[in-house]
């Protein structure tokens, strides 16, 4: 470590936040390094200060923040107290940055391609002329098909993915050191954030740039990091190599971060390892240790001191306690090897004799949006939100809905939950056509049928106290205010907020505790079937985990029906007995959970499967990387909808649209060629050679 | 784009049909004798006069013929005769309409060219000294009675400073320009007089600089909102990531940015201008629409209020109209979006 | 949800409003200036009697015109009266006609615009048309015209500007409304049973009310403004009640002596700017969401 | 002739009124005290001048309201401001000595007999004359104004009503016969709406005198940007809400002026107008409110001329509406609870008190010394007399916005307002617009009203047949007949009387006696006479002649 300078060394770095009464230091002696060709990551929960440090690498902080000590040195140059011209001089040249929304971090009027090129005239490297050629260079060398219509577009015209290897085109195009990428795949589809990943691993490991990746999601890390440091409270917690993290974590948080994620290798229906509470909000970060608040192993030293971070084995760690725990843990990859081992061979749910009841059927529901255009008196645009889907939900099943965005999944809820209408079809709950019933009769229906919606903050009255919002179904269903209140403690208690959080208004509450009145809200009346829209995807990690450990108990204690929607497959496979994966308005594929996620029949479901980041991945492996982005759902392609990213496409596909069919063991698929990509998932080495060669062979 | 510029252009018709149809219902509802009010005492002695007035606007029938025999003449561009200046209205209206125009367009401009900086200012170094100057005074500009300022302003700037010049477009020694546009600074120009141009200008200071103080106490608060908007957006992190200068950023990232509301509301903002108009016309001498409004409200000259409204409402529709296509040309979203629906 | 707990909304809205507006105050000199400013006004508007004990339509045509002194701190008028007392109850007409003003426009806007955005696509395009119409009218041409057909008298010159005042409510309650509709906790609503019209008056209504409130305040100073143009212009209000619009407009007839109009010139501009310096207050301070009027 | 020379109570700027002539000054009329005042003045100025160099003017600018300004074409007009610019470029048959409106002299006409029955008027016409295209005038050019204004029916045709025909009887001489006797028939042939322009000029320009003139002259818009006429000055040209030029007329037959141009400038603010003059910007100001012109007296350079309009401004009660207003005694105490002299405070120089009807400027005016003077005992015991010693309600109308030339309405009416209250009479204004004030005057339905009565022509019989019982006023405005009362029919057999009489003296005898019944007994409080108040550059202007009817005769203007 010592002798050489190393290219980028942030050392004992002090960031202090204005808050209401003065300032909060929210970093608190921060130090990394990176060197060329390195990876390093950070890991972090929304709060723990991640990217305020990267900010103040390149200096660019929000106005209420200020270096208060400590040094960022790029190669050996002190930046924290160059002169603001000299920092914007190493901006973009020798530093450069890619954020987590491309969106709003793409000026939207201006053209994609001059944006891109800009860091070439703002260090007066090349002329204008040369400059636009470069970008289109540089954006065609990012994989884009067509980078001169890339150019001339603005922002709002392309994809996520698209935007975001403009940013990486940006980031690239002056030839940086290193490269600071904030969350960068973290708005984007499994698949697209999957390529993304992929260009930056291989640049860092072909261009030998320097690359610090920051995420909320260690397995996004360990993608593609060989060092990882992970941060709480504005603190370095624990550093290390990425094996030594992920194999053998020293502090509990980051065990905790570990366990947490559902991954592939758990039972289903396991409860997750949460950690208890949220993380500390800025105003106030807990004495002593800060995470001793949330430890199962706090003693009273943590509560009291702050531990130091000393080295330890081959990284370095912040705890009282990080010998014992280390040493209890054991290698918790072994334990998840066996645990997986376990889980494949008693995995498949008992098969019941007598199928249950049939408590919802859809039949063949179509829905077009008719999107008014943003002005006015232009028709309005068609969106062909959901096509001819089929399903069918048993008493006490809980199906999973998975797939991209713009899937239809969310649609599809809304037709459930008759909140919105369908165009043909029909929906028959407990054997009742409630297709087009209105007024009293569905108000009746709201009953039986209860919502969980994604946004905590948005789903909530913030003019109505959880007493009422937890009340809201009771009340309109007439139940007596007596029952009524003990039903709202009863129901508190149960998703884990205490009696006293009756009296508050949404405002008051945290992410976590807004979605527990929301899953109360829906079970308050007992319903018999709850459908949840993306539940957990905007919590933060450990509070994820708590969430679905609820939804666990739920399923255990009430015989819940359930449909649980979500992008993210990892959370889908372990909470639902079905799965139904959604491509485009459509259902490409459907059955028993565990089945779809071990042998995929749909090259789709396989492609997701193979893009959910693992931390168990093996990084030599290949993956199935789809090309592009989905398709607009304005106008789908011809045939198999899917043909156009489908590595396996041939000519019938574009002609013939896949029904889905029946399969084996009660699942089904829309292909042509059902399991052509299951082969590789199960089949180990070789597979990802195979498929690049798949891939290469199609794009070339 | 010429697809819906046709469409709102179709959208004014009804616009236009309500606002006539308004204004002829409340002008019946006074009780001044049309053709007294129209005609003058001595016509209206005169039976043949007076029964050929009322033939010609149908004054014998019901108040909807009334109206479509009103539309019938007004689609061929007759307006009735003001009952104040004893002219047609539309003549009255061609006449005036130059001077409110300039006086209003060199307000507007006087108005962006003091918000603009100002409000940039403001929400740049927000929380300090000079944004609260900056908001103090245009939330003054907002509350101020015009009319009073207007007044006070004559009094010290010119009649006891005689630092600009006094009420009226132009010295009363000079002749107006030969008339192309009619708008007295453009005129100028085009004839090469050069002293009648500056003695054109010269007159618009005051009164564009008082009916500025509306519109740029109102621009200048929503280009800092705008701005206030746009400040925290990530594309300026992103620029000054890149290595730009915080200058840069601000004028070449924030700033385009946050004009494209500002556009919009100077739309909106132009519905003030036309009130703020009928009293500083009024004060000043100004021979415009707007004193002419003042003229035609207090002799409740209603041929002409119809044909002002007629004329503000048109104007009105028109400017939104092509702040809307101003602010698509400057926004590709909304161009996105039209070419979408065009489709 | 039953009255029991809209009731428990409304005072923990109203409780939450109060909270919020004291913690304003503390950070915000801004309003407490303004809270300041009108509260005086108010005070001094109210209690005219005891201020000052002439009448202000007592005329003495051989002391008119007099310069600021003792006996008249704001000098007199062309008719002699006493410009300190013109001003003093000048107020009492003002501000309760601006007041009437708005809430005759808040509250026929908001019906309407309540009407637009949640009753269906036909009763939406019928209200905007005829909102859009006026809105192309120019506010006051259209009120000097209700006015000059009605004749000028304070009913009058309010019912003038009422019948302008109204649509840009309908246009940011129809917004609102429309954007609301869509929001998650209404659809959460709807899901929970309550029936459309229990949806639109405890769960959109509460949340579309404090903006108006909010927007109302702020108008309130704007038709104070509007209200003394219209006066100004000999619209608003008959001779020889007090307005301020009227007095300076007669004060335009003598501006060597300034201060017959200068006074109630100023009345307008601090009680204007008052209200809007208050208005911007609570605006930043309660809802962010009424800067995007239009 | 029984016309509201106000049309629609326009806005008072400009009235007919009383006139200047261009060269002759007397001493001795009522009307004097405007050129008396001016010449002082003027002498002052140019004494006290010390020769503050006399910079050459060549553009004299003259500040005025364009008002209701419609055309320029004299046979067309009829609006009360446009005679000031007729004036400047027209020349009428006979004219004003100066600002004596009492008799007439000499302008088109050289000199003129009337026959014994009044009824025939030879006029030799001045052979000295020419248009300004250089042609000398003709009688055809008479008969051809007059005929066109006959048949164009516009507004002022009414002034030919009276003729019965026009004649040429010799190379200048012309006779013109009437239908029947008008002893101010000469008076009304001053008006500049009966200009003389040249016909050859008018009718290459598609004017045209004969019968179907209504349907085929084109000229009034020629006419509204150049002139045809044999005055001063010629029209240069007329931009509408901005100014109106003339120019020397180089033809003109009488005195040149000493300045190359007149630009009026129209500006309707009276404190603007008093800006410009103050600030030396125009050399008139034409329309200043009484406060302003008495601002200005003894500032230096400036000078203020006091014009009287020889208009009547008045409270009318009809007899016929409110209960309270039908008892002559109510309206006694109406009469005597009114302080005229207070009132005198607000209009100042803007006006005078009027003893009747008939302002003192006008034959047979009651001397002013017998005018009713505030009496509120006499009030109190009127009202106890008529039934309401507490007082009654009534409603006060007016023309909101309205100026009796330069006294705001608004402000006399307030006044009487709280002069009534205060014998208890209850008086709700009640403003409204002119043109709405004027047809519900017409139509009779307001219970009371101030209103103002302008000439048409200069004559006395353009008013007071007007306002005694069964008058074009009293009539149908007031409900005042002659079979209202015993003194009401005396009134009307005494009015009737005077302008059947030609012998002064009688005549006169006959007028006071209506008079004086008519303030004992009439409906009428009879309030002022507005004057109008010029302002003018004693820097520049060494003396100008004024007149009632076009204000400034600018064709007489002498610098200093």
């Amino acid at each position: 470590m010592a002798g050489t300078t190393p290219l980028l060394e942030v050392d004992n770095l002090h960031i202090a936040v204005q808050v209401a009464d003065g300032f909060r230091e929210v970093v608190r002696g921060v130090s990394l390094r990176a060197d060329h060709g390195n990876a390093l990551g950070l890991v972090g929960e929304s709060g723990s200060g991640k990217t305020l440090t990267t900010s103040a690498i390149v200096r660019i902080l929000p106005a209420a923040a200020r270096i208060t000590d400590g040094q960022v040195r790029l190669n050996g140059e002190d930046l924290t107290h160059a002169s603001a011209r000299r920092v914007a001089a190493i901006r973009g040249k020798e530093i450069s940055l890619v954020v987590q929304d491309s969106l709003a971090s793409l000026n939207p009027i201006m053209r994609v391609g001059k944006q891109v090129c800009e860091p070439l005239l703002l260090h007066h490297l090349v002329n204008r002329k040369r400059a636009a050629s470069r970008a289109a260079d540089m954006l065609r060398s990012l994989g884009l098909p067509d980078p001169a219509r890339l150019t001339q577009g603005y922002p709002h015209e392309f994809s996520g993915g698209m935007r975001q290897r403009a940013m990486i085109a940006t980031a690239l195009i002056a030839s940086p050191q290193l490269i600071i990428a904030d969350e960068p795949t973290t708005a984007l589809d499994a698949t697209v954030q999957a390529q993304i990943l992929d260009i930056l691993a291989r640049l860092n490991r072909d261009m030998g740039v320097a690359l610090i990746l920051i995420s909320h999601d260690l397995a996004v890390v360990s993608e593609i990091c060989d060092h990882i440091g992970v941060m709480y409270a504005g603190r370095i917690v624990e550093t290390g190599s990425s094996r030594a993290i992920l194999g053998q974590p020293m502090h509990p948080y980051t065990q905790a971060l570990v366990e947490s994620v559902p991954m592939s290798g758990l039972p289903r229906g396991s409860r997750l390892k949460a950690i208890p509470g949220e993380p500390p909000s800025i105003e106030a970060f807990p004495s002593g240790c800060p995470f001793s608040t949330r430890c199962r192993h706090a003693t009273n030293i943590c509560r009291q001191k702050e531990p130091e971070l000393t080295a330890r084995n081959e990284g370095r760690v912040a705890c009282w306690h990080a010998e014992e725990i280390a040493n209890g843990a054991g290698s918790r990859l072994a334990a998840v090897q066996t645990i997986t081992a376990a889980s494949i061979e008693g995995a498949d749910p008992p098969v019941p004799r007598q199928p249950p009841e049939e408590l919802l059927r859809v039949e063949s529901i179509t829905r077009h949006y008719r999107v008014p255009s943003a002005w006015p008196f232009l028709p309005p645009l068609h969106i062909h939100a959901l096509d001819e889907v089929s399903l069918t939900v048993r008493r006490g099943e809980t199906l999973g809905i998975a797939g991209e965005t713009g899937c239809g999944k969310s649609t599809l809820a809304n037709c459930l939950l008759r909140l919105a209408d369908v165009d043909s079809g029909r929906i028959l709950f407990r054997g009742h056509d409630i297709t087009n019933i209105r007024g009293e009769e569905l108000r009746r229906l709201r009953r039986y049928i209860q919502p969980i919606f994604q946004d905590p903050y948005g789903s909530l009255n913030p003019r109505q106290r959880v007493r009422s919002l937890v009340a809201e179904a009771l009340t309109s269903h007439g139940t007596p205010a007596a029952e009524r209140e003990n039903r709202v403690i009863e129901v508190l208690q149960f998703v884990g907020l205490g009696a006293h959080f009756a009296d508050k208004f949404p405002h008051e509450l945290s992410g976590g505790q807004r979605q527990r009145v929301g899953i109360g809200r829906a079970i308050a009346i007992n319903p018999e079937l709850i459908i949840a829209d993306e539940p957990v995807s905007a919590l933060d990690v450990s509070v994820q985990a708590q969430v679905i450990n609820l939804f666990m108990d739920l399923q255990r204690r009430f015989a819940l029906t359930l449909i649980f929607i979500s992008h993210d497959l990892r959370v889908v496979r372990h909470l639902s007995s079905h799965v139904a994966i959604m491509f485009l308005g459509k259902v490409i594929e459907y059955g028993p959970a565990e089945a779809v996620c071990t042998t995929p029949l749909h090259p789709y479901t396989a492609a997701l499967l193979s893009s959910v980041p693992g931390i168990s991945h093996d990084p030599s492996t290949g993956r199935l990387i789809l090309r592009g982005d989905p398709p607009s759902p304005t106008s789908p392609p011809s045939g198999c909808r899917f043909r156009t990213r489908c590595p396996y496409a041939a000519a019938t596909c574009a002609e013939v649209a896949p029904e889905l069919q029946r399969h084996e063991n009660g699942r089904m698929v829309a292909c042509h060629f059902p399991g052509i990509a299951s082969e590789f998932i199960g089949s180990g080495e070789g597979l990802g050679g195979r498929h690049q060669s798949v891939v290469a062979a199609r794009q070339a | 784009m010429i697809t819906y510029v046709s469409r709102r252009l179709g959208l004014l018709v009804p616009i236009l049909v309500g606002i006539t149809f308004i204004t002829f219902m409340v002008s019946r509802a006074i009780p001044t004798d049309p053709v007294v009010a129209a005609l003058g005492q001595q016509a209206a002695d005169h039976p043949n006069i007076v029964a050929a007035y009322r033939a010609q606007w149908g004054l014998n029938e019901s108040l909807l013929i009334q109206y479509l025999i009103y539309m019938k003449n007004l689609f061929h561009g007759n307006l009735g005769q003001s009952i104040y200046t004893h002219r047609p209205v539309a003549e009255d209206l061609l006449s005036y309409m130059p001077a409110t125009i300039e006086l209003a367009g060199f307000t507007i401009l006087l108005s962006v060219f003091i918000s603009v900086p100002l409000g940039v200012l403001a929400a740049v170094k927000r929380g300090t000294v000079v944004d609260l100057l900056v908001r103090l005074l245009t939330l003054i500009g907002v509350a101020m009675p015009i009319f009073w300022l207007a007044l006070a302003g004559l009094e010290l700037f010119y009649f006891h400073m005689g630092i600009v010049p006094g009420p009226g477009r132009l010295s009363p020694l000079l002749n107006p320009p030969p008339r192309v546009t009619g708008l007295f600074t453009i005129d100028s120009l085009l004839a090469r007089q050069w002293g009648t141009f500056n003695n054109a200008l010269a007159h618009l200071i005051l009164p564009s600089l008082i009916l500025a103080t509306w519109t740029a106490g109102t621009l200048t608060r929503m280009t800092r909102t705008s701005m206030l908007a746009v400040l925290p957006q990530g594309y300026l992190n992103t620029a000054r990531s890149k290595g730009a200068s915080e200058l840069y950023t601000i004028l070449r990232h924030a700033l385009p940015n946050a004009l494209i509301p500002v556009v919009t509301i100077v739309g909106l903002v132009f519905g003030d201008l036309l009130t703020g108009v009928i009293l500083i016309e009024t004060l000043f001498s100004w021979p415009g629409i707007g004193r002419y409004a003042y003229e035609a409200a207090i002799y409740a000259d209603f041929p002409a209020i119809i044909g002002i409204t007629l004329v503000f409402g048109v104007t009105y529709s028109l400017v939104n109209l092509g702040v809307d296509v101003v602010y698509a040309r400057l926004d590709p979203r909304i161009r996105t979006a039209m070419a979408l629906g065009r489709r | 949800m039953g009255p029991v707990a809209a009731a428990e909304g409304r005072r923990a809205i109203a409780a939450r409003g109060l909270s919020k507006l004291g913690q304003v105050a503390r950070r915000d000199p801004q309003l407490a200036v303004s809270v300041v400013v009108l509260v005086l006004a108010a005070a001094a508007i109210l209690g005219a009697g005891f201020l000052t004990s002439t009448s202000p339509s007592a005329q003495d045509v051989f002391h008119r015109l007099q310069p600021p002194n003792w006996a008249h701190p704001f000098g007199t008028d062309q008719l002699g009266r006493d410009v300190l007392a013109r001003v003093l109850y000048g107020g009492r007409i003002s501000l309760p006609a601006a007041v009437v003003v708005v809430l005759f426009g808040a509250s026929v806007g908001t019906m309407l615009g309540m009407l637009a955005g949640y009753g269906g696509r036909t009763i939406d395009e019928v209200v905007m048309r005829v909102t859009d119409v006026v809105l192309a009218f120019p506010v006051l041409v259209l009120a000097m015209a209700v006015s000059a057909a009605l004749g000028a008298s304070l009913v009058n010159g309010i019912i003038a500007l009422s019948a302008v005042w109204w649509p840009s409510y309908v246009r940011v309650c129809r917004g609102m409304i429309m954007e609301l509709r869509e929001r998650q906790f209404v659809v959460a609503a709807r899901a929970a049973g309550r029936s459309s019209l229990n949806v639109l008056s405890r769960v959109i209504l509460p949340n579309v009310i404090p903006a108006l409130l909010v927007m109302a305040f702020v108008d309130v100073g704007r038709a104070i403004l509007d209200f003394s143009i219209l006066s100004f212009l000999g619209l608003g209000i008959r001779p020889p009640a007090p307005e301020w619009g009227s007095m300076v407009a007669t004060g335009v007839e003598v501006m060597d002596q300034w201060w017959v109009a200068t006074f109630p010139g100023l009345a307008i501009l601090v009680v204007v700017f008052a209200f809007n310096l208050l208005g911007d207050s609570v605006r930043d301070a309660l809802d962010p969401w009424v800067s995007g009027r239009r | 002739m029984k016309q509201d020379n106000r049309r629609l109570g326009k806005r008072q700027y400009s009235l007919p009124g009383a006139q200047p002539s261009r060269r002759e000054f007397l001493q001795h009329s009522a009307v004097a005290t405007a050129l008396t005042s001016l010449m002082s003045s003027a002498v002052a100025g140019a004494t006290s001048a010390q020769a503050a160099q006399p910079k050459k003017l060549d553009t004299l600018v003259v500040a005025v309201q364009e008002g209701d300004t419609r055309t320029i074409d004299p046979d067309d007009a009829d609006e009360l401001t446009v005679p000031i610019f007729l004036r400047a470029i027209y020349d009428q048959m006979v004219t004003f000595p100066g600002s004596i409106v009492t008799r007439v002299v000499p302008d088109f006409a050289n000199k003129w007999e009337v026959s014994s029955d009044g009824l025939t008027y030879v006029f030799a016409l001045n052979p000295n004359i020419k248009f300004s295209n250089g042609k000398p005038a003709t009688p055809e050019d008479v008969i051809f104004s007059y005929n066109r204004q006959r048949y164009l029916k516009g507004p002022a045709s009414w002034f030919q009503d009276g003729v019965k025909s026009i004649e040429k009887t010799g190379t200048h001489e012309i006779t013109i016969k009437l239908n029947s006797i008008n002893v101010d028939w000469l008076f009304l042939l001053t008006s500049p709406f009966l200009s003389i322009e040249s016909a050859e000029m008018v009718k290459a320009h598609g004017g045209t005198g004969a019968q179907s003139a209504a349907a085929t002259d084109t000229a009034v818009a020629w006419l509204d940007q150049h002139s045809a006429g044999s005055g001063p000055f010629i029209l240069d040209g007329w931009q509408h809400g901005s100014q109106l030029t003339v120019s020397r007329n180089p033809y003109y037959w009488g005195k040149p002026a000493p300045f190359d141009r007149v630009v009026f400038r129209f500006v309707e603010e009276a404190t603007v107008q008093r800006d410009l003059l103050v600030r030396g910007d125009v050399q008139f100001a034409m329309n200043l409110s009484p406060d302003i012109a008495a601002s200005l007296q003894g500032q230096r350079n400036i000078g203020v001329l006091d014009v009287p309009s020889l208009a009547t401004v008045w409270l009318g009660i009809n007899v016929n509406l409110n209960p309270a207003l039908k008892h002559p005694k109510t309206w006694e105490a109406i009469k005597y609870a009114i302080d005229y002299d207070g009132m005198a405070q607000l209009y100042k120089g803007g006006g005078k008190p009027i003893a009747s009807c008939l302002p003192p400027g006008l034959p047979n005016a009651l001397p002013i010394d017998e005018r009713i003077k505030q009496d509120l005992s006499r009030a109190k015991a009127a009202l106890a007399a008529a039934g309401y010693p507490n007082g009654f309600p009534m409603v006060l109308t007016y023309a909101s916005g309205q100026l009796y030339y330069n006294v705001p309405a608004s402000l006399i009416a307030t006044y009487v307002q709280e002069n009534l209250n205060r014998v208890g009479i209850k008086v709700n204004l009640r403003p409204v617009p002119s043109t709405e004030e004027l047809t519900e005057i017409r139509a009779g339905k307001l219970e009371a009203f101030i209103h103002e009565w302008g000439l048409d022509y200069v004559g006395w019989t353009d008013v007071l047949p007007l306002f005694a019982p069964g008058g074009h006023v009293a009539g149908p405005r007031q409900n005042w007949y002659p079979n209202y009362s015993r003194d009401a029919q005396k009134i009307a057999d005494l009015a009737k009387e005077a302008t059947m009489t030609l012998d002064p003296k009688k005549q006169q005898t006959l007028c006071w006696e209506a008079q004086r019944l008519m303030n004992e007994v009439g409906p009428f409080a009879w309030l002022f006479e507005p004057y109008i108040q010029i302002g003018y550059r004693t820097d520049v202007v060494k003396s100008v002649s004024t007149n009632p009817v076009w204000y400034v005769d600018v064709g007489t203007v002498e610098l200093v």
